[in-house]
């Protein structure tokens, strides 16, 4: 399974064989959304716009 | 491995038998307590019913080390010296769960709780006991002295910071929240439940004796005198600890410099998880997911407006905050691998 | 042994996963969940991390039939039997812990739940998922359906009296506690901290849905029909249940005999232990001594003056109210010892 570095805390986040351009994908360690860019069958990811849960103590 | 727990019968250490009834590689070969002598130990801890047969058997240091190769002492601070010294001289294992070896200067048992201790001497031959502090020293200890619940806590969020040299180490805050098995399990007017019930309780709020450790394995990571502001609060909560710890950058650092920070010390320590989520709801560390387990999260937080890092951990203080870390340690000393006995998944919620 | 679980974004779900994460002998192949799709596991579920890397996925039959050996069905009432229908034809082993499939007469869903049967056909081939009632025809079952978690509990109190006859049938008295864990995950305005926090509010007084099952599984006991007069309390508690079982005594009984009865119905099983001490302060069960342990604590009492006996049994909701017995059904069905990852100290106090 291929893998990016996620561009908030530097972990690496699994990318599933079958996932494509524009998918949303999360990082396992600090809960960021990117968006997969798929170049030849290289990916990289971009900011993704999610909206935060929040307590709303 | 045979081993003895000496006072079982408080909320310590009645945890360190429940956790060493089904350690794989630990017998338990004798509990002792003063006030229950000759009590079946499951009826003064029914949930160990089923996992132990044995009775409470009084202080007799020669059975003690002839059927023991490593010895638990769970009695009140204070009280523990003299059992620890008396033990020590036969050579036995020891880990210690009171405070009485835990400081390395003589002086400071004066400053942080009142009294001169009686065997200055052993202060050197005890090793304080958090792995990912001192593991190396750990493995080849006859002494262990645990850490103070609130402390070891602290030092978990701290470290990386420390020793790194990112703070202002004039400034650092640590605001303390802990449940009402901290307080051990004598009875009095503080614990009767009417009145501990829903407070919010600070205790303390300054020379709280966890200080002590907190500042002196603070200034072994960074060779500068490290002052420590700490009050710590008692709230409705049975186990559990949250550690706020409030400290001041010196320079600029950014998120993801902070997460390597952490992620290159704690990457390999199997006890110690990173919580820190932007988008979910369970951002930051917190009691409610550590309980019953040897956990420590840790998290952080950068408040860029006062220059403020807000550094957080959480953990069960009878576990990582007693008899959790006493477990660990005995894992360490004897060799056998860290989580051994130690495998539980959080209960959540409870 | 591959495993999947479906609907696991819930408390019983997430109970689930925290037993089968850490026993030896399952691996957790597939975690499905409608609403999570895609998210990890962890992020729902906090405590789990380091436990688990797997992401939900959706529900896909042919996948999970494919990769698992044994399914786990966690989702609400009334929509699992289409699922277990479906799953049931493609011959893969079942354990379902909802109600669908509890009842063995189909009217009884109409009574009791206000719903047709879609599968009355289903009902002979699943088992009662009790082993301390069923074990036997476990062993061979394709479907398990795990008990709820006040009527297992009340069961195993009046187990033995009733199968010895010395009960009045006609008055037994079922007032139940639970804690705030078994209304389930969802969010509302009956669940909101503020409003559940301290309360002691007795819910569905009449007709509560697991009478249903105490019903059915007390006449297969004793060819009479019996009636069971159930009422349960939401209380000041998350997890845990107490039942207090008060029946009309058909002829004298010493206490020696009750003894002898309990010990001869329980003295080999592993997860029931007789709890009743005279002098101890620890005299009867309490939920407090069995949390996050697969225990049910059973005891009695006799009420001379009134000829009753008040048989009282705890357990914690989650364990052996229901994903305990989900994977003690495992076990079962498995041929693997019954403890097999369930060999859990009860965590006290907490």
């Amino acid at each position: 399974m291929a893998k990016v570095n996620c561009k908030e805390c530097d972990a690496e986040i699994p990318v599933p064989d079958d996932s494509m351009q524009g998918e949303i994908v999360t990082c396992p360690d600090c809960g960021e959304s990117f968006e997969l860019v798929k170049s030849g069958n290289e990916f990289s990811i971009k900011p993704a716009q999610v909206v935060g849960e929040d307590w709303g103590q | 491995m045979k081993v003895g727990v000496i006072g079982a019968s408080g909320f310590v250490g009645g945890e360190l038998l429940r956790l060493l009834v089904t350690h794989p590689k630990v017998e338990v070969s004798m509990v002792t307590s003063r006030q229950k002598v000759g009590e079946y130990v499951h009826r003064i801890h029914p949930s160990l019913k089923s996992f132990i047969n044995l009775t409470f058997s009084d202080f007799d240091i020669d059975k003690l080390t002839d059927k023991c190769d490593l010895i638990f002492v769970s009695v009140p601070h204070g009280k523990s010296n003299k059992i620890v010294n008396d033990l020590f001289k036969r050579g036995i294992k020891i880990i210690d769960l009171s405070a009485d070896f835990r400081l390395k200067n003589p002086d400071d048992y004066v400053k942080w709780y009142g009294w001169e201790h009686p065997y200055p001497d052993m202060l050197a031959k005890s090793v304080y006991g958090v792995p990912e502090f001192h593991r190396e020293e750990i493995k080849n200890a006859q002494l262990v002295a645990c850490p103070g619940c609130m402390a070891v806590t602290s030092l978990l969020a701290l470290k990386p910071l420390i020793q790194n040299d990112v703070l202002d180490t004039e400034h650092i805050v640590v605001d303390s929240k802990i449940g009402s098995s901290g307080a051990g399990g004598q009875a009095g007017s503080a614990t009767h439940h009417a009145m501990r019930y829903g407070v919010i309780r600070p205790y303390k709020p300054a020379k709280h004796r966890h200080t002590g450790e907190i500042e002196q394995e603070l200034n072994l990571l960074n060779n500068k005198k490290i002052h420590v502001s700490m009050t710590p609060h008692a709230v409705n909560m049975v186990r559990g600890i949250l550690t706020t710890n409030h400290a001041f950058l010196k320079k600029e650092i950014s998120e993801l410099e902070l997460w390597k920070l952490y992620r290159n010390m704690y990457g390999k320590e199997v006890f110690i998880r990173l919580i820190r989520d932007k988008n979910g709801i369970y951002k930051f560390p917190d009691p409610k997911f550590v309980i019953a387990s040897n956990f420590c999260d840790v998290g952080f937080d950068i408040d860029e407006d006062n220059k403020r890092i807000v550094a957080m951990s959480a953990s069960d203080n009878l576990m990582k905050g007693a008899a959790g870390s006493a477990i660990q340690n005995l894992n360490v000393m004897a060799g056998f691998d860290e989580m051994t006995g130690l495998r539980f998944t959080p209960v959540t919620p409870v």
